[in-house]
């Protein structure tokens, strides 16, 4: 049968996309504080209704919702640390518990959400989805459709790597995180403040979970479930590039974001159900854990 | 001669448990003193609760005539004082270079920072070879040079160590040496906390005996040396030997 | 003479370009204290892992008892008795040291799955024997007091003495100990070793790395020299003192 | 209507959770091992149940099986985890367990897929009372209930319990003292799971259908904060742990009946229980009731004896 | 037996958490308009009619407890849901035992008249194998060959799917089914399934989606110029909710050859549209009207009975009659609607209405057993 292979791959290229996008923030405070934070979900929902609430209720635009949505809900990121988080960590808590404390977290921001619709109701916020009112056209490059959209994610997957390139490698407070993921409290011994690089990175980290949470509502729609949809596929990259390593992340959000779309093409061709495409993805991390347990990690550390 | 840093009255410990009791221990510019004692005895809880990575219940902490009691243990490294841990004391998934470059995270000077990296790397030559190694796969001793030289890039005024010639073969264990004589001469304050205690002692110039949380002895390091109570008691060796 | 009960062939083993053993032979006879000794990084502990099973050799040979070692688990080499105290101590943190030490005590009975349900009798009596020989040990280290403390509570020294103590309770032939007496007192360490050369009389032999030669020398009855992941000399303690390449090799002088 | 018959019904619910609760417990409290994905071997054991029952086997037989069956996914289960560090761990058998649901829910051959399928009680009592076929189910939940404790208190006060705890605290320094761990992770992901196969055959036979929409991550997680709540590495933490989610999930929505809320309920109620989860894990970290030590005759004596030696020292 | 207070209760399971929450919220407005005028116009039995209102989450477990609860502690004699099969399936046995009927107003799938205890079962939707009938004529009758499915990986999506490959087999259709993709509940990048449906050079392209994935889907395939394949909806995403985006609307409007949805004519219906509309500012969604259909269905029944009894009430349903927002409402003895209506829609352009675009009804076909 024809497979339009151009567009699978296109549309694996948008889907990685995303998901670099979604996962770098994840990656980077899971290396810094050495749990998976599950809820990061949530600060992609709530980057999302942040973002509907500026462009839409207030009709201040899309750039004006991605600042202001990586704001906030930086901020949300930071609070959280600091509130539950670290006073957590101080008190010798293991990463089990940190993990399900952050469920217990994500659960309670989830259900927030449509409870500040009930109260403020210029929000718009509730169970039932919003979508953004802003479209987009689609352009056809030979066999190819793209919308502006999908370039746009693209575009920001793009830069945003090239950017935290630049951040991690070059600049104090990029080693510093570095220096902190590796052992905090030697970093402390060197004179680094470790609390302001964990505050600074945690914000950083739901700051662009928030901006995920953006294109993700702009492709599709926002209600409390947006980040939880994603975050399981979101979990396959940081882990396939090894946690804590942003270039792992960049490479595994592609080969998940192809997997999932080959895979789609492949179920069908063997009739089974596209349920299963984010089975293939796992079944891919899975079996490179087994093989590797560090990740793609392993190609990205200099020796 | 008037003491750089001081540990007064220092009651100290883990969650609410006190171990170490009304200690007071200090060190000034130019000389060496050493903590030395039985295992567990408590030298490396008070260390530790000089910068705050241990439970300071009471006492006060002077550092060049200021009160930094209770201080961020980051400001304090700040302001001078260089610390090598007992254990954990490299960032083992980051290679030699960048440990050192930690150890001068805050210091100014991209030229001065290189020249002092291009120094320690002479020193140990060890650490040279594989400079981009991860320090997580160095052997015990190599991680204990990179330990020590990682707080040298700070250039500190202050030099707390905690055992830092274990796991040291004969001769870069010779190299620390006498570099820390280097840099006592150079007018920094070394404490330091050993348990070869001879060797603690023949470096130093003032020691102090903890037990029990403690002190038990203090005095001049050539007097304790000599005296016959301390070596039967701490070094093993019997009188009159 | 004793029996041969270690035998290292030709071992290498490598780390990318780094040659941390490199065709290393020894051969080590029942009973006594046997020493290692090697500037930082020459391979000791490298060496120790791979006898142990911790780490795969690249190549060579390693013999216990006639059997061959090289691709066999940890555990099953510590079946053959086979056991070591790791230079930098890893003790069950929230464990208390009692139970520490009795986790290490070889042959219990109690700790596969049916017998723990169904023989209690039987392995409980065992159990008060081996606690009494805990005891013994943690008595002779001054960790008596602490046995209700847990592990993650003791001091660096505390702990490197621990893992040694907790060796000792699983009865080794050969126990291998990387650096016993680095920062621990000088007055208990000599008690640690007086003890270990009291035991290796009554045919336990030791295999020990220690860069404090003061105290090594005065018990060891041979000693390897490692350098850059070879062995570059040995002999007995007087004799190699007047070694050069242990001079040069070691203490770094002509 | 009959206030009793819901009450029944938490009894009910306690002891099937309380045994999932205790496999918990195993696995995570004494061995260290991070199964987020119990939900899969209590889906396993119900519809293991649910289709022996459906070929005619006596309900004992299934439940037996179901646990064996089950017992056998805890043992391949067992294979990455000797590979991989506890987050991951976490995390591939989080996902396992969603696509193994995936295929019972997509695959309707398997057991009427998303249709589910009916599945008969245990004991069935034709014309009965509503009540007696509650204590029935009571009596048979609380039996298994039993052997599942007093397993969990057999095994792991005995030296096979310190050697669980090892693996939990550094299973490479447990390895070089003799222990296998892979035979020890294996036994206890197997029993662990054939304890969760067996709650999972009691739920279906208790609830008359199998479905996997009854089979989500929440369940796990509830199993989670239960353990948690408790007190891991206590088994009597694991079951007051059970029995008070169990007593708090359905306290709140009766207690929402006698307030007047300014916003929906449902949602306060998952923000409750995310914020008492948050309260415990901050205050109360170690769980309601600590870590049992290990006791033994031995350890017993000389802590009796170990008392009076630390007195007279200090 | 039956509680003696000022009020009369009537059970209410929706899942206004989880996936279906969005859904679920808007069905309870339609059964609080219900209430609202049942109690207007004087209650039943004399008096004030309670709504017990519990959120069965998404979650059947939870449903199930809600049942359980709403039945051991409210003593409700009669419950309107659960929304969902799951919650259905297993609630089924228990009400069974303790004599309270379930009355759901979207569980639509075939197989719940099998099961025991369905006569303790009634719901105010069609099953699934009338709608499938009425889209089966629709493809047979506009001669497409090429059918392509793309329906929820659920028991609605996959009953009705079936339901309609069943029926255009009985027909002897001559076309073929050239791709068939189930999606889970969630998955909100179609991209690729899309492109396949595209690829397989499908005719016509059957979606069984509820609203809110109905749109990503619409906007995804105008993205990936499939509206130049005719396209067949269900009751699942009719209504104005899914022109909220504008391109899902521009779509429909493009490439909606029809759907179909169960319906009401007369002026019982025009009156629920205008109360709802009224009262909550947007017209009712799918499953509103049933929903209150539903509550109406309750106290008629409990009224006819002269007792609040379960039992009782069970048997007024089984000879209930009245005109509802969904038509006449009568069940059968296995308690499915025994006669109904399907509207075939499509989706016009109309600059009177707020997004531009409305659901024009194309004709309406009566059915009944
Ligand atoms: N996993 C590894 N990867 C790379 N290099 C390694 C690894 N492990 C050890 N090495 C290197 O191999 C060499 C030998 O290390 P080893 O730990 O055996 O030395 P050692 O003789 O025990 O030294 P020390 O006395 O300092 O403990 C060292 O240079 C070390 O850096
Ligand atoms: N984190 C901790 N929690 C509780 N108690 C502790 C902790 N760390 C150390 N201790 C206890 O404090 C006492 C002193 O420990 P410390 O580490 O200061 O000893 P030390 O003198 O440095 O010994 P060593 O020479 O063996 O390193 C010991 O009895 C030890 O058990
Ligand atoms: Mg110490
Ligand atoms: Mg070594």
């Amino acid at each position: 049968m024809d497979v339009n292979w151009a567009q699978v791959l296109v549309n694996s290229l948008v889907t990685g996309s995303l998901y670099l996008i979604a996962s770098v923030g994840l990656t980077l405070t899971y290396g810094l504080s050495g749990f998976p934070n599950f809820a990061y979900a949530e600060y992609i929902s709530l980057g999302g209704f942040v973002g509907y609430f500026v462009a839409d209720e207030l009709g201040a635009g899309l750039p004006a919702a991605f600042i202001v949505a990586f704001l906030v809900v930086g901020v949300v990121g930071f609070l959280c640390y600091r509130g539950i988080f670290q006073p957590m960590a101080r008190r010798g808590a293991t990463i089990i518990h940190l993990m399900v404390a952050s469920i217990a977290l994500g659960l309670i921001l989830r259900h927030l959400i449509p409870v500040f619709g009930d109260f403020i109701p210029a929000l718009g916020w509730s169970w039932a989805p919003s979508y953004f009112t802003i479209t987009w056209v689609a352009f056809d490059f030979g066999p190819v459709r793209l919308t502006g959209l999908w370039l746009w994610t693209i575009f920001t997957a793009v830069a945003l790597s090239v950017v935290l390139h630049f951040l991690l490698t070059r600049t104090r407070i990029g080693k510093a995180i570095r220096a902190t993921s590796s052992n905090p409290d030697l970093a402390l011994a060197s004179g680094i403040d470790v609390e302001k690089v964990i505050w600074i990175t945690w914000f950083l980290g739901a700051g662009l979970a928030a901006v995920a949470g953006i294109f993700r509502g702009a492709e599709t729609q926002v209600w409390p479930m947006t980040g939880w949809e994603m975050i399981l596929p979101v979990f396959a990259v940081v882990m396939l590039g090894g946690i804590g390593n942003f270039y792992g992340a960049i490479a595994a959000a592609f080969i998940i974001g192809l997997a999932e779309n080959i895979g789609v093409v492949a179920l069908t061709a063997l009739g089974l159900s596209t349920s299963y495409r984010i089975g293939i993805a796992f079944l891919i991390l899975i079996i490179t854990l087994i093989v590797k347990p560090q990740g793609l990690a392993m190609f990205f550390r200099r020796s | 001669m008037k003491p750089i840093l001081a540990a007064e009255n220092v009651n100290a410990g883990y969650g609410d448990v006190i171990i170490i009791h009304d200690v007071s221990v200090e060190v000034a510019s130019g000389e060496i003193a050493a903590i030395v004692g039985p295992n567990g005895s408590g030298k490396s809880t008070l260390i530790k609760s000089i910068l705050g990575f241990a439970k300071l219940f009471r006492g006060s902490i002077l550092y060049q005539n200021k009160d930094i009691t209770g201080i961020a243990s980051h400001r304090a490294v700040n302001l001078g004082i260089g610390y090598v841990p007992q254990t954990d004391n490299v960032f083992p998934n980051l290679t030699i270079i960048e440990n050192l470059d930690m150890g001068a995270y805050n210091k100014k000077g991209k030229d001065s920072i290189k020249t002092g990296k291009g120094d320690i790397l002479q020193m140990f030559p060890e650490l040279a070879a594989r400079k981009n190694a991860l320090a997580e796969n160095l052997s015990g001793g190599e991680r204990q040079m990179l330990a020590i030289a990682r707080a040298m890039m700070a250039k500190p005024k202050v030099l707390l160590l905690d055992e830092p010639l274990a796991s040291l073969s004969p001769k870069p264990s010779a190299v620390i040496e006498s570099k820390l004589e280097q840099i006592r001469d150079a007018g920094i304050a070394i404490l330091i906390v050993e348990q070869n205690v001879k060797k603690a002692l023949e470096l130093s110039n003032r020691g102090y005996v903890l037990v029990n949380g403690a002190l038990a002895m203090e005095g001049e390091s050539a007097s304790l040396l000599a005296d016959d109570s301390f070596k039967e008691r701490f070094l093993g060796l019997e009188q009159g030997h | 003479m004793a029996e041969t009960l270690l035998r290292v062939e030709n071992v290498c083993k490598h780390f990318g370009g780094i040659y941390a053993v490199d065709g290393v032979n020894m051969n080590i006879r029942e009973g006594g204290i046997w020493g290692l000794v090697g500037p930082n990084g020459s391979g000791k502990s490298t060496l120790f892992n791979t006898i142990l099973g911790l780490q795969h050799p690249n190549s060579g040979g390693i013999y216990f008892k006639g059997q061959r070692t090289n691709n066999m688990a940890p555990h099953q080499i510590y079946d053959l008795g086979v056991v070591n105290g790791f230079q930098i101590p890893r003790l069950f943190p929230s464990l208390t040291v009692l139970d520490n030490m009795l986790v290490a005590a070889r042959g219990q009975q109690g700790d596969g799955f049916f017998n723990s349900l169904f023989l209690r009798e039987k392995w409980q009596k065992q159990e008060e024997l081996l606690t009494d020989e805990a005891l013994d040990i943690l008595e002779l280290i001054e960790l008596r007091k602490h046995i209700f403390s847990t592990a993650g509570e003791l001091s660096g020294g505390q702990r490197k003495l621990l893992e040694i103590a907790r060796a000792l309770m699983a009865h080794p032939t050969l126990l291998l100990l990387d650096e016993p007496a680095a920062g621990i007192n000088p007055v208990l360490g000599k008690k640690v070793f007086q003890k270990l050369q009291d035991l290796s009389c009554s045919g336990m032999t030791f295999f020990i790395v220690e860069h404090r030669l003061e105290i090594l020398f005065e018990f060891a009855s041979w000693i390897y020299v490692m350098d850059k992941g070879k062995t570059v000399a040995e002999g007995n303690p007087e004799d190699i003192v007047k070694e050069a390449a242990f001079y040069q090799a070691y203490l770094g002088k002509e | 209507m009959d206030p009793s018959m819901y009450l029944l019904d938490l009894v009910v619910f306690i002891g099937i959770f309380g045994i999932m609760s205790l496999s918990l417990n195993l696995e995570f409290g004494f061995t260290g091992l991070a199964n987020f994905g119990k939900v899969v071997f209590f889906l396993i054991g119900a519809y293991s149940y649910a289709l022996l029952s459906q070929a005619g086997f006596p309900f004992y037989l299934c439940l037996i099986i179901g646990a064996l069956i089950a017992a056998v996914f805890g043992f391949l289960i067992s294979l990455p985890a000797l590979r991989l560090r506890t987050d991951y761990l976490a995390i591939v058998i989080l996902t396992s367990g969603e696509i193994i649901r995936l295929i019972v829910k997509t695959e309707d051959w398997i057991a009427g897929g998303d249709w589910g399928t009916s599945v008969a009680p245990a004991i069935a009592l034709p014309g009965a009372s509503a009540h007696a076929g509650i204590l029935v189910n009571i009596g048979l939940v609380y039996v298994c209930l039993f052997i599942c404790f007093t397993i969990s208190r057999l095994l792991t006060n005995s030296p096979y319990g310190r050697v669980m705890r090892a693996i939990r605290e550094d299973e490479v320094a447990a390895e070089a003292l003799g222990k296998d761990r892979a035979k020890y992770k294996a036994q206890i992901l197997m029993l662990g799971s054939a304890m969760a196969g067996l709650a999972g055959g009691l739920y279906v036979q208790y609830l008359h259908y199998v479905l996997p929409g009854m089979f989500l991550p929440i369940v796990t997680f509830t199993v989670w904060i239960m353990v948690l709540l408790g007190g891991p590495a206590n088994c009597w933490g694991a079951l007051l742990g059970a029995a008070l989610v169990e007593v708090f999930d359905r306290g709140a929505n009766l207690a929402k009946d006698l307030l007047t809320l300014p916003t929906d309920a449902s949602n306060l109620q998952y923000i409750l229980f995310g914020v008492l989860i948050l309260l415990v894990l901050l205050y109360r970290p170690q769980g309601l009731l600590k870590e049992s030590a290990v006791k033994t005759r031995a350890t017993e004596r000389v802590r009796s004896l170990g008392g009076a030696v630390r007195n007279k020292e200090d | 037996g039956a509680p003696s207070s000022e009020t009369v209760k009537i059970g209410c399971l929706l899942d206004t958490t989880g996936d279906l929450g969005p859904m679920g919220g808007r069905i309870l407005n339609g059964a609080r308009l219900a209430v609202d005028e049942i109690n207007a116009a004087g209650g039943v039995l004399g008096k004030q009619v309670e709504l017990v209102e519990e959120d069965g989450k998404t979650d059947p477990g939870a449903g199930f407890d809600r049942v359980k609860k709403m039945v051991e502690i409210d003593g409700v004699q009669v419950i309107t849901g659960p929304m969902i099969t799951g919650a259905s399936l297993l609630a089924i046995p228990y009400v069974k035992g303790r004599q309270v009927p379930l009355i759901s107003p979207s569980a639509t799938g075939i197989q719940l008249s099998n099961e025991d205890g369905t006569e303790w079962f009634f719901r105010t939707c069609l099953r699934d194998d009338a709608q499938g009938m009425v889209l089966a004529d629709l493809i047979a009758e506009k001669g497409y060959t090429k059918l392509a499915t793309i329906v929820l990986d659920n028991t609605y999506g996959k009953g009705l799917e079936q339901a309609i490959v069943d029926e255009l087999e009985v027909k002897g259709w001559s076309g073929e089914q050239v791709a068939s993709i189930h999606y889970a509940e969630g998955t909100k990048d179609y991209r690729s399934e899309l492109q396949k449906i595209k690829d397989a050079g499908a005719d016509v392209v059957v979606c069984v989606s509820y609203c809110d994935d109905g749109i990503i889907i619409f906007k995804q395939a105008l993205d990936l110029g499939l509206d130049e394949v005719a396209w067949m909806g269900c009751d699942g995403n009719y209504g104005s909710g899914l022109f909220k985006d504008a391109k899902s609307a521009e779509f429909m409007e493009k490439a909606f050859v029809a759907g179909t949805r169960t319906v009401g004519t007369g002026p019982q219906n025009d009156h629920f549209v205008a109360a709802y509309t009224e009262k909550y500012g947007e017209a009712p969604e799918v499953y509103c009207d049933t929903m209150y259909d539903a509550v109406w269905a309750a106290a008629k029944a409990i009224q006819a009975a002269g007792t609040y009894d379960g039992d009782a009430i069970r048997v007024a349903l089984t000879g209930i009659q009245f005109d509802g927002a969904t038509g006449p409402i009568t069940f059968n003895d296995i308690g499915d609607r025994s006669s109904g209506a399907f509207e075939i829609w499509e989706v016009v352009l109309d600059p009177s209405t707020e997004t531009g675009y409305k659901n024009a009804p194309v004709k309406v076909i009566t059915w009944s057993t």
